[in-house]
């Protein structure tokens, strides 16, 4: 790697990390559990996702070795069944969603806007304690024996022909949803009525207008979910119900009901991921993003569109032909804005100054993975292919493309990017970078040979297969145990930097967001004196200019 | 109306001037004034509204389907509800919201006493509410009209047997299958009305709590915020009702 | 390079050889699907290589090293333009190639041989009309057109040929239809590809497509002796249905001759054709849809016929209907010797239901 | 700044309610006394007919549901923020039952 690079740290030998910050102003347990700052929140968050993270990681682990062989050998069918329902419950609802907004959303969309607080900080809090309750109802699950519905709860297996525990899993869910809607609610309130003097609607920073897009989904979304999984419940209590056939309900609505949510839940999961990258690629190559304005209403677009494509996951299961080309049609639609997001970002390069930290090594694996993720969208929404491919390890390859490559890329991107700001230290930038790489070619071994599993109509969520498959599953495998040293990685040396890592001083990358201009990590009021506003995002010449201003001042 | 406007301008005017001198005791740390804090909390209150509007939605949706598949259950299953007690009801209700906007007025016009009247009247019409509710649902309960548990199709299939009804709409027997998704229909009642009166319930555990805070002039001293905002709420469960009423009472009267 | 591992080598050998990379075509619809699915390919490699390229080359003329100093640039309105417009029309081409298939593939043709297809926990049961059952098996001649009529029994199942690049779920409570035609002989999975359960991934089977000769050979040695019409005239007696549903001008049901595919008016106005479907829910739930003219009193078969045995009925419903037979010679040729034409049913079918009672 | 707040803070007065409440009560006698008669039906096409009094019994609740939106939860008053917000809470609302119901009534399209 060459020694280029944008960072700049104050000097070691006397620099000192701020004696009163966020961390260190109230100490004790109860200062934490009890706190209403959106930072400790969005902190407690950080630890509790990577917590379920890793619990998800190891039941992912646990499928691609029962994978490695086309027999069952290291579980019974129904243990994998299990393990692979507990890893996509943990992994969307304990993981994906919450991801960015939570942790990352939580920690930034305050300061991005020049505000002391999310608007409702009591609920903030409550809506962590939501997840941590519907996260020790998962855990009990996964104690009491498990579930083995698969994510998608598919009437009316889920309704009258397990005897597993669906309904605490539901009730999880539905608790997890709640936490959701708390968070999406908070940042729509803040971003509308919290921003700072001056800061307009087209000053704020992407990643606020990705949050704010995802926040839209999370609060129209999820209580179709909610009520969803209440009448699973009911109808697993009263055995009566309306998705029960024998009972005269009807399992597709289930299905609309179900996917009314969980298809734009997959906008909840990118779009914030998508706000992360827009942030990095222009600190990183000193440019403001190219077309502002289409990459924010690229983001509220999708939000929109994204509620009207549900059924394309229902082709093949016997709705409407016609509604099937109505869905299909407004799929199309949706796919545009991602396009338009990738090449405004590829064109945020052009005349730039780049330079390439762990963060933007981290935001071109998801600019690749992300473009081939969204194409492998286009075929499951056209009709004539989906047919083919859906249900098939197309499928799971394509959603981990999106959700893997490109979410956890981005969240990566993120918690490297604003480590410093949040710890007030700096990572270690070899070993992060080292990981970036590992990550990506882990990755790209694991998900790319799926895809062709699936073209070969391979099924998922199969204990066994064919020995045909094997191949390419030792292919995915293989792959597997790369991307998981790529994870490891950076939980290690991200512990390790909390201690050792470098004095990050306010601004190590240069960049001009409103939370660089306040102190690492920042107090908890965020700005000793509310900040107005006079510049637009990304406005590289301000900060210059800002920057000259401060030294003058600091040498007279 | 020119004294209304008067009371809430020199509120307003209070509040106002606020950031020049020192925050009243209400406002919170992290709003720079009363106005944001009042405007932020309302707005969150509409979207909570709107994740409401939601959940509601996806049982709408099944009774919309259910009840054109099995029409003729829906109607017998209708004729099963009293259209005098939901009648009643719907009247409570709509008093109770007429009577929430009233404490609503109070407060801004920081009247305690009338407040305190209004916020009781409330408590008072959404206890006769679920009261009515309970009486309704208890004589499902007695009529074996409670899914999943002992429900019986006899009032369907053989509709003498049940005089007070029959005599009222001379029901054609249904047949045996169409009787039985009578069940899918008091499936979906318990559903949304079973929802609908959790919704009163905790409403009323607020409006009690509210009565207390009230009474020592929490609301009358200019920061109508949390009334106003779960005067929203009522209104909003109230208009629930409203859609409830004329869907699984009125389907076919005549 | 077998000096490193001849493990390794041995097992990368073998995969080479051994493995398949892309499925075989052997129905009509596999190359369409391909030909859609190979320009989709295309459009994504162009469009990422762009991507790729765009990135890589930006970074290495931009990197800080080249490029000290960024210029700020505002956005390109016609640029911009253009990278919306190109995908969406790229989109809406897919769109309509991808439409024009999916209506294909569920638009059976009119001279489609029928065979029902019913998933259970954990297995595939197939009804062929002449009566032959089969297990996670399926046979069918080559070059001729066959629907596969599906439903389950519990739970969603799927049927996925992906040889034949087709897929349709089995649900509980309705038909589902899906054709294919096959091209060449040999012996391809099928699979249950929407998790149902503990044992999903043993609802595995093989279609195997025979030459018509080979066919109708394995017609004549796998048959139980009676056809599914037969199965069902017999299973239409046990439950007493001509009790109702005889010609006779007072029968309080409908006479069924010939009401397979005839459109029918319901007592509440509304006009619905008499299709498996209508037919399967008329046997479960005969009061959500009464013929006009007729009370609501027949009771309902829920509970007490079996998927399999509904489709019995179905089958034997079907066959009073001579313009069906017509197109039905494939099958019923052999098995129903006597049903040619518009003749009547077999001599063993029913007196009340047969045509010479018609009024 | 007072003339602002006019607009944010507008105090309804109490014979605006008594109206909106005595509207109400009307609404739901007039609702009440719809469902007794029978209002007939209307045949669109073959097949296709609009039955009167669902349509009727819903159009009074939703005449109801305006009036206690905009005067009882002061939407009418309200900034255009929460107009907004009440507008889109609709739309979604239609979105669901709207695009599910499209499903379920275009199954038996080109089977006739």
């Amino acid at each position: 790697m060459s020694a280029a690079t944008i960072i700049s740290l104050p000097d070691q030998s006397t620099a000192r990390i701020p004696k009163v910050n966020f961390l260190t102003k109230e100490n004790g347990l109860l200062s934490w559990l009890l706190t209403t700052d959106h930072k400790r929140i969005a902190t407690l968050y950080l630890i509790s996702i990577t917590f379920f993270f890793f619990i998800g990681g190891a039941l992912a682990g646990l499928i691609r070795l029962e994978l490695l062989t086309p027999q069952t050998t290291l579980m019974a069918a129904d243990t994998y069944n299990k393990v692979f329902t507990m890893h996509g419950v943990i992994m969307v609802f304990f993981f994906l969603v919450p991801s960015v907004p939570a942790t990352i959303g939580n920690f930034l969309i305050p300061m991005m806007i020049g505000a002391k607080d999310l608007a409702l900080p009591r609920i903030n809090l409550l809506s962590w304690y939501l997840y941590m309750i519907a996260g020790c109802m998962a855990i009990y699950t996964m104690a009491a024996g498990g579930v083995d519905t698969g994510w998608t709860f598919t009437t009316p297996l889920s309704t009258h022909y397990l005897n597993t525990h669906v309904i605490s899993t539901g009730l999880a869910i539905f608790v997890a949803g709640f936490s959701s809607i708390f968070t999406g609610l908070n940042f729509i309130v803040t971003i509308h009525k919290m921003r700072a003097p001056g800061m307009t609607w087209f000053r704020l920073p992407l990643f606020v207008w990705s949050n704010y897009a995802a926040s839209i989904l999370m609060v129209l979304g999820t209580p179709v979910l909610a009520i969803t999984l209440v009448l699973v419940v009911l109808e697993r209590t009263m055995h009566i119900g309306v998705f029960d056939p024998t009972y005269g309900g009807d399992p597709i609505l289930f299905q609309h009901l179900f996917w009314f949510y969980s298809h734009p839940a997959v906008y909840i999961m990118i779009l914030p991921g998508m706000g992360v990258i827009s942030e990095v690629v222009s600190t990183f190559s000193r440019k403001r993003v190219f077309g502002y304005t289409a990459v924010a209403f690229s983001s509220v677009a999708i939000a929109i569109f994204g509620f009207f494509v549900w059924a394309h996951h229902m082709f093949i299961m016997g709705i409407s032909n016609y509604a099937a080309l109505v869905f299909s049609l407004l799929t199309m639609l949706v796919a545009v804005p991602s396009a338009i997001k990738i090449f405004n970002w590829a064109f945020t390069l052009y005349k730039g100054s780049i330079t390439f930290e762990t963060p933007m090594l981290y935001a071109f694996g998801f600019m690749g993975l992300f473009t081939i993720g969204g194409l492998t969208g286009v075929f499951l929404g056209t009709t004539g292919t989906d047919i083919h491919l859906t249900e098939t390890y197309f499928v799971v390859a394509h959603f981990h493309f999106v959700m893997v490559g490109g979410m956890l890329m981005a969240f990566l991107s993120g918690i490297h990017f604003w480590w410093p700001k949040w710890t007030g230290r700096m990572y270690p930038e070899k070993i992060s970078q080292l990981a970036a790489v590992v990550t990506y070619i882990g990755f790209n071994f694991t998900f790319f040979p799926q895809f062709i599993l699936g073209m070969l109509g391979m099924p998922r969520r199969y204990a066994a297969y064919p020995p045909e498959f094997q191949a390419l599953n030792v292919f995915s495998t293989a792959g597997a145990t790369i991307l998981g040293v790529g994870y490891l990685l950076p939980m290690l040396y991200l512990t390790w930097s909390l201690k050792y890592g470098e004095i990050a001083g306010d601004n190590p990358w240069q960049a001009t967001g409103l939370e660089w201009q306040t102190q690492s990590p920042p107090l908890t009021e965020n700005f000793a004196e509310i900040p107005i506003v006079d510049h637009e995002a990304y406005d590289y010449e301000w900060l210059e200019k800002q920057t000259a201003a401060r030294q003058q001042q600091e040498v007279a | 109306m020119t004294d209304s406007a008067a009371v809430a301008n020199s509120a307003m005017a209070e509040t106002g001037n606020s950031h020049h001198g020192e925050h009243p005791p209400y406002q919170r740390h992290h709003f720079e004034t009363v106005d944001q804090q009042f405007d932020a909390t309302n707005f969150a209150m509409w979207l909570f509204l709107l994740t409401e509007v939601m959940f509601f939605g996806g049982l709408f949706t099944a009774y919309l389907i259910m009840r054109n598949w099995y029409y003729q259950a829906f109607v017998a299953g209708s004729h099963q509800l009293s259209i005098v007690w939901g009648t009643a009801n719907t009247a409570v209700l709509i008093a109770s919201s007429f009577t929430m906007a009233m404490s609503v007025w109070s407060a801004e016009m920081r009247r305690k006493k009338s407040l305190l009247v209004y916020l009781c009247l409330t408590l008072v019409f959404g206890l006769v509410f679920l009261g009515i509710k309970g009486i309704e649902w208890h004589e499902k309960w007695e009529k074996h009209h409670v899914p999943g548990v002992h429900f019986s199709v006899e009032s369907f299939v053989n509709p003498q047997s049940d005089p007070a009804v029959y005599n009222e709409y001379h029901d054609a027997p249904l047949a045996p299958d169409m009787a039985q998704k009578t069940e899918e229909y008091f499936f979906l009642y318990f559903a949304m009305t079973g929802m609908h009166a959790l919704h009163m319930v905790i409403g009323i555990g607020i409006l009690v709590f509210m009565i207390f805070r009230a009474r020592s002039g929490a609301f009358t001293n200019g920061h109508v915020t949390f009334v106003e905002n779960f005067g929203l709420y009522w209104h909003f469960v109230d208009i629930i009702w409203i859609y409830l009423f004329a869907l699984l009472y009125l389907i076919s009267r005549h | 390079m077998d000096h490193i591992s001849p493990v390794l080598w041995q097992f990368l050998q073998k995969w080479l050889t051994h493995f398949p990379l892309f499925p075989p075509e052997a129905s009509k619809i596999a190359p369409q699907v391909d030909a859609l699915f190979y320009f989709m390919v295309l459009v994504s490699l162009i469009g990422l290589t762009i991507v790729i390229l765009l990135i890589v080359g930006f970074s290495i003329l931009y990197s800080q090293k080249r490029h000290p100093q960024a210029v700020q640039i505002e956005g390109s309105t016609l640029l911009e333009a253009t990278w919306t417009i190109i995908p969406l029309g790229l989109f809406l081409v897919m769109f309509v190639w991808g439409a024009l298939i999916y209506f294909r593939v569920y638009t059976p043709p009119a001279n489609a041989m029928n065979i029902y297809v019913v998933g259970k926990q954990w297995m595939w049961k197939v009804e062929h009309p002449g009566g032959q059952h089969e297990i996670d098996m399926l046979h069918i001649p080559v070059g001729q057109p066959i629907q596969l009529t599906l439903i389950s029994q519990d739970v969603f199942h799927s049927f996925s040929i992906p040889a034949f690049r087709v897929k349709r779920e089995a649900i509980p409570g309705r038909y589902n239809t899906v054709w294919f035609e096959a091209t060449r002989t040999g012996t391809f999975h099928f699979f249950c590809t929407q998790y149902c359960g503990t044992d999903h991934s043993k609802m595995i089977g093989e279609v195997v497509v025979m030459t018509p000769d080979d066919y109708k050979k394995w017609l004549a040695g796998s048959t139980s002796g009676d056809s599914l019409a037969q199965n069902g005239e017999r299973l239409f007696a046990s439950l007493s249905c001509n009790a109702c549903h005889n010609a006779r001008p007072d029968a309080r049901g409908p006479n069924l001759a010939n009401v397979y595919n005839a459109r029918l008016t319901l007592s509440d106005g509304q006009t619905v054709t008499a299709d498996d479907a209508y037919l399967r829910q008329a046997i479960l739930n005969p009061s959500q849809h009464i013929t006009q003219g007729y009370a609501p009193i027949m009771p309902t078969y829920q509970g007490q016929v079996s998927e399999e045995g509904v489709i019995a009925l179905i089958e034997y419903i079907k066959h009073l209907d001579s313009d069906y037979r017509i197109q039905q010679t494939l099958n019923t040729t052999e098995l129903l010797p006597d049903s040619e034409g518009g003749k009547s049913a077999p001599a063993s079918l029913a007196p009340a239901a047969q045509k010479e009672t018609k009024p | 700044m007072n003339e602002q707040h006019e607009l944010e803070h507008h105090v309804v007065s109490p014979k605006t309610y008594i109206i909106i409440f005595l509207a109400l009560l009307t609404g739901t006698a007039l609702t009440v006394l719809a469902s007794y008669i029978d209002l007939g039906e209307w045949h669109i096409a073959p097949g296709i007919t609009l039955f009167w009094n669902p349509v009727v019994n819903l159009a009074i609740a939703t005449g109801k549901m305006l009036l206690v939106v905009l005067f009882f939860m002061h939407v009418k008053y309200s900034t255009k923020l929460t107009k907004l917000t009440v507008v889109s809470g609709l739309f979604m609302f239609l979105v669901l039952v709207g695009m599910t119901l499209s499903d379920y009534f275009t199954r038996a399209w080109g089977r006739w």
